[in-house]
């Protein structure tokens, strides 16, 4: 069978007894695509994921699956494989037998099972674990044993519910590139549920932000870094997260940025919808993108108030008037609390968002 | 250990210690002493060393009590460890009205073996229950008169102890089910496994605790087990469906022959310490503070 | 490509599986198994005796009267007094209520101290209380006669209540070791640092939290006590009978004739109590089962 | 059906009743086991009797034989005796005299002359080592056939007299459609028809020498085996729905007609009275004899524990006379269906059969000594098993019957 894998949703409504989760959702996701559903808990991500899976009933809509309608079939036939966060192996079964356990069931040659249960031994370097049983494995192990169980599937579709979340951070940035490695190497669609940023900007072709149960933002890990569609996706991705500043928009044919402490010209924003004269705004920006100015003389002055060494980088936690402002300097820079900073919000990288409803302007 | 804690400790356990000492072991070396002597109707002091343990050996019906109760222990725990766990495993499937058939697979353990010896002797009598309904029904071949034959007896008991027992099981079982890693069960629907593969293969080996639980729960009231055959059979036809602790009782107060009581009921002590002795040495050699 | 065939759109159609028909066949029969005893006895009790001589088990009463259940509770008799058994249901009470608290109080303390405070000689302990439950507790009762009448607790409810308290403990502690043991040692270590002792942690932490577990443990005590007869007759006294033993006396009357309506409504009537207990509580004891009797 | 129930009862008595120290009336606490309806109109006779003389009756009464013995000795043993207790005519006090733990009734004996009104099977039974140590009350017939007339009728057959005649009854029967033989498969009941078989076909100096002497060699003779013979061949005129069936059920079968006769005490004549039947209309009853009549006798006694209080003494003494003085005697006995068992009162006001078993009683040959005169417990318990066995077991061959009888005799009970 050719391993199909273009996933596609179209309208599709989930519901538990009278309280609808999802109202008509739609998500293209290409053949050999990363995606990642990202948001906070709650969201609804999960359910999203089972629902593709099939391991969750929906109450209207479609799923295709590599070209196929599989709407009505059931998970295991769908051409999918899937990674879970706890792991969920069989507890009494040797890796071996966790592996094939599927195939078996599916009455798959002994020799086919035998290559695929190999091969991906090899891959995932749990060769020397086949004989051991899951309490007897670290986390990091068992979670290679649970992708080994979907890759001997040898499906088109993976999908991945947090799957690093139950291991320590040496572990799960470990195990991230293996995951993205193995991306690479095998070209299946993924589609990855995390609330962990980092794991989505690193690992995804596109990124998917959900808040309340409806996709918020979809788009690349760029766009998602720089051109947030509102403000919850840019306090959401990024970390240290995005500074806001709010204030107020004036001037129709040469907009300037104005608050209490902050006097901001931004003729060449490209505004989505230009805003009204005076509307209230926030204006955002990433803490790596505020530049020091010593010189220049539309600088704004802000003081130091503590200062956080990062190793890579140094982040600096500063007051511009009343608002706190964090800016990531070079590591070296030395700061004392009281030290005050000259500094410049380039006007290409600023975020400007509607205050009433937080859509980005 | 704080010395205050460590007085509260032995506090604490001073009523158990005082149950164990006097109330156990008391009645327990008692009933060992006078098994050693030749009471009658009543306990004697006169030292007969081992014959009542001789003449226990070469009484039949003790022998058939014993070669009953283990056929009716192994098919009882197993009976109503496979019926719990089904009806536990069906139950758990989502289906309607579950708490009304959880109430309902429940409720005979409320009974007493009295009331469940009486009730399913009534309905296997062949001249009043089933057969009879059989009959009845112009199916004149209908038999089901296990109850009134000596070679299948047995197995009646082991059915009413079953319908007493297996609602507790379920409960048991239910408990172990709700505790199993959901995520568990979606692995098993994407890999395809089906149902019974995978209750049979990854969910029953993930239950130990609770098959364990349910095991010795159900082989406490086989060691125990007496009323039940009082009510329905009262050991009979004949001797078929005698049972150790009925030899015990019948010989200890109707028969005035505690010296053989004494010995049966001292052959079943030590029966129960061999078999718990190895288990709990091996429980505890486990890390400490695992649960039983 | 024609119209009619519906491309798979929304909540899958239900269709009667053979699996699913099969899983409510099994649990519609069983369920008939398990009722049918209970059908037959309360059947029983609403026919008079005639139409149980004639007809037979299964066969709904003619004419149901409750005549049976009132003769039960009012009028049976047994020997000279004919009072029903009425008179055992108080007795009954008093002897359940102090039973169950205090059986259920030293087995929750005694499993407390053994699983988190582990004495010396508690294996031992244990192990003799595990090997007492596997013995039928009849070869008891000659000896703890003798003991009782010697300490001159007979005949009365506390010696009532020592007993059930004596035969309660094996299962007792073992639940609520069980219970105890699979909670995270931190939680009590925790305590400790804050200067808690024995007693206080007990109270304040532990009771608390084994909530579901008493559940089971009321439960299993309430139909335990109440459907006991030996204990109660012996032990009691003859001013404190429980209802069992009027049960017993209308029941096992053998000679004249034997109304066996009369002689189910008893039974039903006597059942009752532990019966409501199962059947309002059914939820519960799954849950407090959960809750860490069953851990492995 | 109750039996754990009722040994409970029994062990409840233990402790049950402790009758008030130093009361000045002569207050008598009486463990007995009649409790069923005939039985206790049976006992109020006795109450009523015993307070006319001036006593106060305190009635314990524990549902089961077995049970109310158990509960009342295990009193006694415990030092918490009540002032009288019953127990059946025979052994049930052996180890109670050898303790020391009965007070005799030596006094009563010799003033009431028991010498000349008792039949001396129960002089026998009720003495030890010279003293008398319980007051027989009553007795009872252990081996009578009930039939039924109409069913007889129904078959075209005659009352049988003897073994040989009861079998081509029992085929005529059958041959009609009822139920030969009615019979309550419980273990006391097939020992009772195995005595009413032994007693039978081998009269009274087998029945003796089977129970009392424990004569192995004729466990080993012919005689033995016909009757083992006899007793299995039974088998095949019960119904299947006999075992474990209780014996008023039994009787009830044949009060209906559906079965044509039954093998009982004569406290059966209770359930049939209960029906409106009368001995010699609806059933008849006869004891079947191939060496004449032998009429198993037993019955009941009232023992006197040991007591140290000087009006409890007086009270047994009192309630002890009462017992057997003749108007007593023979109003206990209309209730009770039993017979009385002085020799020197007039018996025409009781039924039929009672009269029948009056003549056979002042009849010395025609006595029988009841099982429970003749074996201790233990025993009659342990053959009690084997014959059980033997009647449900289609297995076992007579051969090996009688192999483990004669082995179990020899064993020390």
């Amino acid at each position: 069978m050719d391993r199909q894998g273009n996933v596609s949703l179209r309208g599709v409504a989930v519901a538990y007894g009278p309280v609808r989760v999802f109202d008509r959702l739609d998500l293209e996701v290409a053949q050999s695509e990363f995606l990642v559903l990202l948001g906070p808990s709650g969201c609804g991500k999960s359910t999203l994921l089972n629902a593709i899976a099939g391991l969750t009933e929906i109450d209207d809509g479609e799923i295709w699956i590599g070209g196929r309608n599989v709407t009505w079939h059931e998970p295991k036939d769908r051409g999918i494989a899937m990674v879970f966060q706890s792991y969920a192996l069989y507890p009494r079964m040797n890796v071996r037998a966790n592996l094939s356990f599927g195939l078996r069931v599916a009455r798959t040659p002994r020799a086919e099972i035998e290559r695929r249960v190999r091969v991906a031994a090899e891959m995932l370097q749990i060769g020397d674990l086949l004989d051991r049983r899951p309490a007897e494995l670290s986390g990091g192990q068992r979670q290679r044993v649970a992708i080994g169980r979907a890759l001997v599937r040898d499906a088109g579709v993976f999908l991945f519910d947090e799957p690093l979340s139950n291991l320590d951070a040496q572990l799960r940035s470990e195990l991230r590139v293996e995951i993205k490695r193995l991306h690479q190497r095998l070209g299946a669609t993924m589609i990855y549920v995390t609330h962990d940023q980092i794991e989505a900007l690193t690992l995804a072709d596109r990124i998917a932000v959900m808040k309340d149960r409806t996709f918020q933002q979809i788009g690349t890990p760029q766009e998602i870094y720089l051109r947030p569609v509102n403000r919850f996706v840019a306090t959401f991705v990024g970390s240290p997260a995005m500074n806001f500043v709010p204030g107020r928009i004036e001037g129709a044919g040469a907009p300037v940025f104005r608050s209490a402490s902050l006097r901001l010209p931004v003729p060449g924003y490209k505004f989505a919808h230009a805003p009204a004269d005076g509307a209230p705004v926030e204006l955002g920006i990433r803490p790596e993108h505020i530049i020091l100015a010593p010189d220049a003389s539309d600088a704004q002055e802000v003081s130091v108030e503590m200062s956080e060494p990062m190793g890579s980088d140094l982040l600096a936690w500063t007051r511009l008037g009343d608002l706190p402002l964090s800016i990531r300097l070079p590591a070296e820079t030395m700061l004392t609390p009281g030290d005050r900073l000259r500094i410049l919000l380039p006007e290409n990288r600023l975020n400007l968002f509607d205050a009433t409803n937080g859509a980005r302007l | 250990m704080r010395i205050g804690s460590r007085l509260s400790t032995h506090l604490a356990l001073a009523p158990a210690l005082l149950i164990a000492l006097v109330a156990y072991c008391g009645a327990m070396g008692w009933t060992i002493w006078i098994s050693f002597t030749n009471s009658r109707m009543l306990p004697s002091s006169v030292f007969v060393g081992l014959r009542q343990y001789s003449s226990l050996a070469t009484n039949e019906r003790w022998l058939t009590s014993v070669q009953n109760i283990a056929i009716f222990g192994l098919l009882f725990i197993a009976m109503a460890l496979v019926l719990g766990f089904m009806l536990a495993a069906l139950i758990d499937q989502r289906v309607r009205a579950e708490s009304l058939l959880r109430s309902v697979f429940l409720y005979p353990f409320s009974m007493s073996f009295i009331v469940t010896g009486l009730a399913w002797r009534w309905l296997l009598d062949p001249t009043l229950g089933i057969e009879k309904v059989g009959h009845d029904l112009g199916l004149a071949w209908f038999r089901f008169d296990w109850l009134v034959r000596p070679e299948r007896v047995i197995y009646t008991l082991v059915l009413a102890a079953v319908w007493h027992a297996a609602g507790l099981v379920m409960a048991i079982m239910l408990a172990g089910l709700r505790g199993v890693d959901p995520e568990i069960w979606k692995a098993v629907r994407v890999d395809g496994i089906p149902a019974w593969r995978a209750y049979l293969f990854i969910v029953v080996p993930l239950m130990r605790g609770s098959f364990a639980t349910a095991v010795i729960l159900l082989a406490v009231s086989v060691a125990r087990l007496y009323d039940l055959s009082v009510a329905m059979t009262n050991g009979g036809p004949g001797i078929a469906s005698e049972v150790p602790a009925k030899f015990v009782m019948d010989h200890l107060f109707e028969r005035g022959n505690v010296g053989l009581a004494t010995a049966a009921a001292t052959t079943m002590l030590i029966t129960v310490a061999a078999v718990l002795a190895p288990l709990m040495y091996w429980q505890y050699r486990q890390p400490a503070r695992r649960p039983l | 490509m024609s119209a009619a065939i519906r491309e798979p759109r929304g909540r899958r159609p239900w269709k009667p599986t053979p699996a699913r028909l099969g899983l409510y066949a099994f649990l519609l029969i069983s369920a008939l198994f398990f009722l049918m005893p209970l059908y037959v006895m309360v059947v029983t009790s609403l026919k008079g005796m005639p139409e149980i001589r004639q007809a037979h088990l299964l066969n709904l009463p003619a004419a149901p009267s409750f005549a049976a259940w009132s003769k039960a509770w009012f009028a049976a008799c047994t020997g000279l007094s004919c009072n029903g058994i009425r008179v055992g249901f108080i007795n009954s009470l008093r002897i359940m209520v102090p039973s169950v608290i205090v059986s259920i109080l030293v087995g929750a303390i005694t499993g407390y101290a053994l699983s988190f405070w582990r004495p010396r000689g508690a294996v031992l302990l244990f192990g003799v209380l595990i090997a007492v439950a596997f013995i039928p507790y009849q070869v008891f009762i000659y000896p703890l006669v003798r003991i009782f009448s010697y300490l001159g607790i007979n005949n009365s409810v506390p010696g009532i209540v020592v007993i059930h308290t004596i035969f309660g403990l094996p299962t007792m502690t073992l639940i609520f070791r069980n219970h105890f043991a699979a909670l995270p040692e931190e939680l009590f270590k925790a305590a400790r640092v804050d200067g808690a002792g024995f007693w206080r942690i007990f109270g304040a932490i532990m009771l608390p939290m084994a909530l579901p577990i008493i559940v089971v443990a009321v439960i299993l005590q309430v139909t335990g006590i109440w459907n006991d007869f030996i204990f109660g007759l012996v032990f009691a006294g003859r001013e404190n009978l429980p209802m069992t033993v009027q049960l017993n006396n209308i029941v096992n009357s053998t000679q004249g004739e034997r109304e066996y309506n009369v002689e189910m409504a008893a039974t039903l009537l006597t059942a009752t109590v532990p019966l409501v207990v199962y059947f309002i509580s059914g939820r519960w004891f799954v849950r407090g089962i959960a809750a860490g009797a069953v851990k492995g | 059906m109750f039996r754990c129930l009722a040994t409970g009862a029994a062990l409840a008595a233990m402790f049950a009743l402790t009758p008030p120290a130093g009361a000045e009336e002569q207050r008598a606490e009486v463990i007995h086991w009649w409790t069923s309806g005939g039985e206790s109109a049976a006992v109020k006779v006795f109450a009523d009797q015993f307070q006319a003389a001036g006593g106060t009756w305190v009635d314990t009464a524990i549902a089961g034989g077995a049970n109310a013995r158990t509960a009342a000795i295990n009193r006694t043993v415990g030092g918490n005796p009540p002032t009288a207790m019953q127990l059946n005519t025979g052994k049930q006090f052996d180890d109670l005299v050898e303790n020391d733990l009965l007070a005799n009734v030596d006094a009563l004996a010799g003033s009431q002359n028991w010498k000349a009104i008792l039949p001396a099977a129960f002089l026998q039974a009720v003495t030890r080592n010279g003293h008398e140590y319980a007051v027989p009350v009553n007795i009872h017939g252990q081996n009578w056939l009930f039939y039924s007339t109409a069913a007889l009728a129904k078959a075209g057959t005659q009352p049988p007299t003897n073994w040989d005649d009861l079998f081509p009854a029992l085929d005529k029967l059958k041959a009609a459609g009822l139920i030969p033989l009615a019979f309550s498969g419980q273990q006391n009941w097939e020992r009772n028809l195995f005595n009413n078989v032994m007693v039978g076909r081998g009269g009274h100096d087998l029945f003796v020498a089977f129970w009392g002497k424990r004569d192995v060699a004729m466990v080993k003779g012919p005689e033995f085996r016909k009757i083992a013979e006899t007793f299995k061949r039974l088998r095949d005129y019960v119904d299947p729905g006999s075992p474990g069936r209780n014996w008023n059920d039994a009787t009830n079968l044949v009060i209906q007609g559906k079965a044509g006769m039954q093998f009982m005490g004569d406290w059966a004549k209770g359930e049939f009275t209960a029906a409106g039947q009368t001995p010699g209309k609806e059933y008849g009853c006869t004891v079947l004899g191939d060496h004449g009549i032998a009429y198993v006798m037993g019955g009941d006694v009232f023992v006197f524990p040991q007591l140290k209080d000087a009006s409890q003494k007086k009270a047994q003494q009192l309630l002890a006379r009462v017992l057997l003085e003749p108007d007593t005697q023979i109003k206990f006995a209309q209730k009770k269906g039993s017979i009385p068992v002085r020799l020197d009162v007039d018996t025409s006001t009781l039924d039929d059969c009672a009269r029948k078993a009056s003549g056979w009683i002042h009849d010395v040959n025609a006595q029988v000594p009841a099982n429970e005169m003749l074996s201790p417990p233990a025993l009659t318990g342990a053959i009690q098993d084997l014959i059980s066995q033997y009647w449900n077991d289609t297995t076992m061959t007579t051969d090996a019957f009688i192999n483990k009888v004669a082995n179990t005799l020899t064993q020390p009970f």
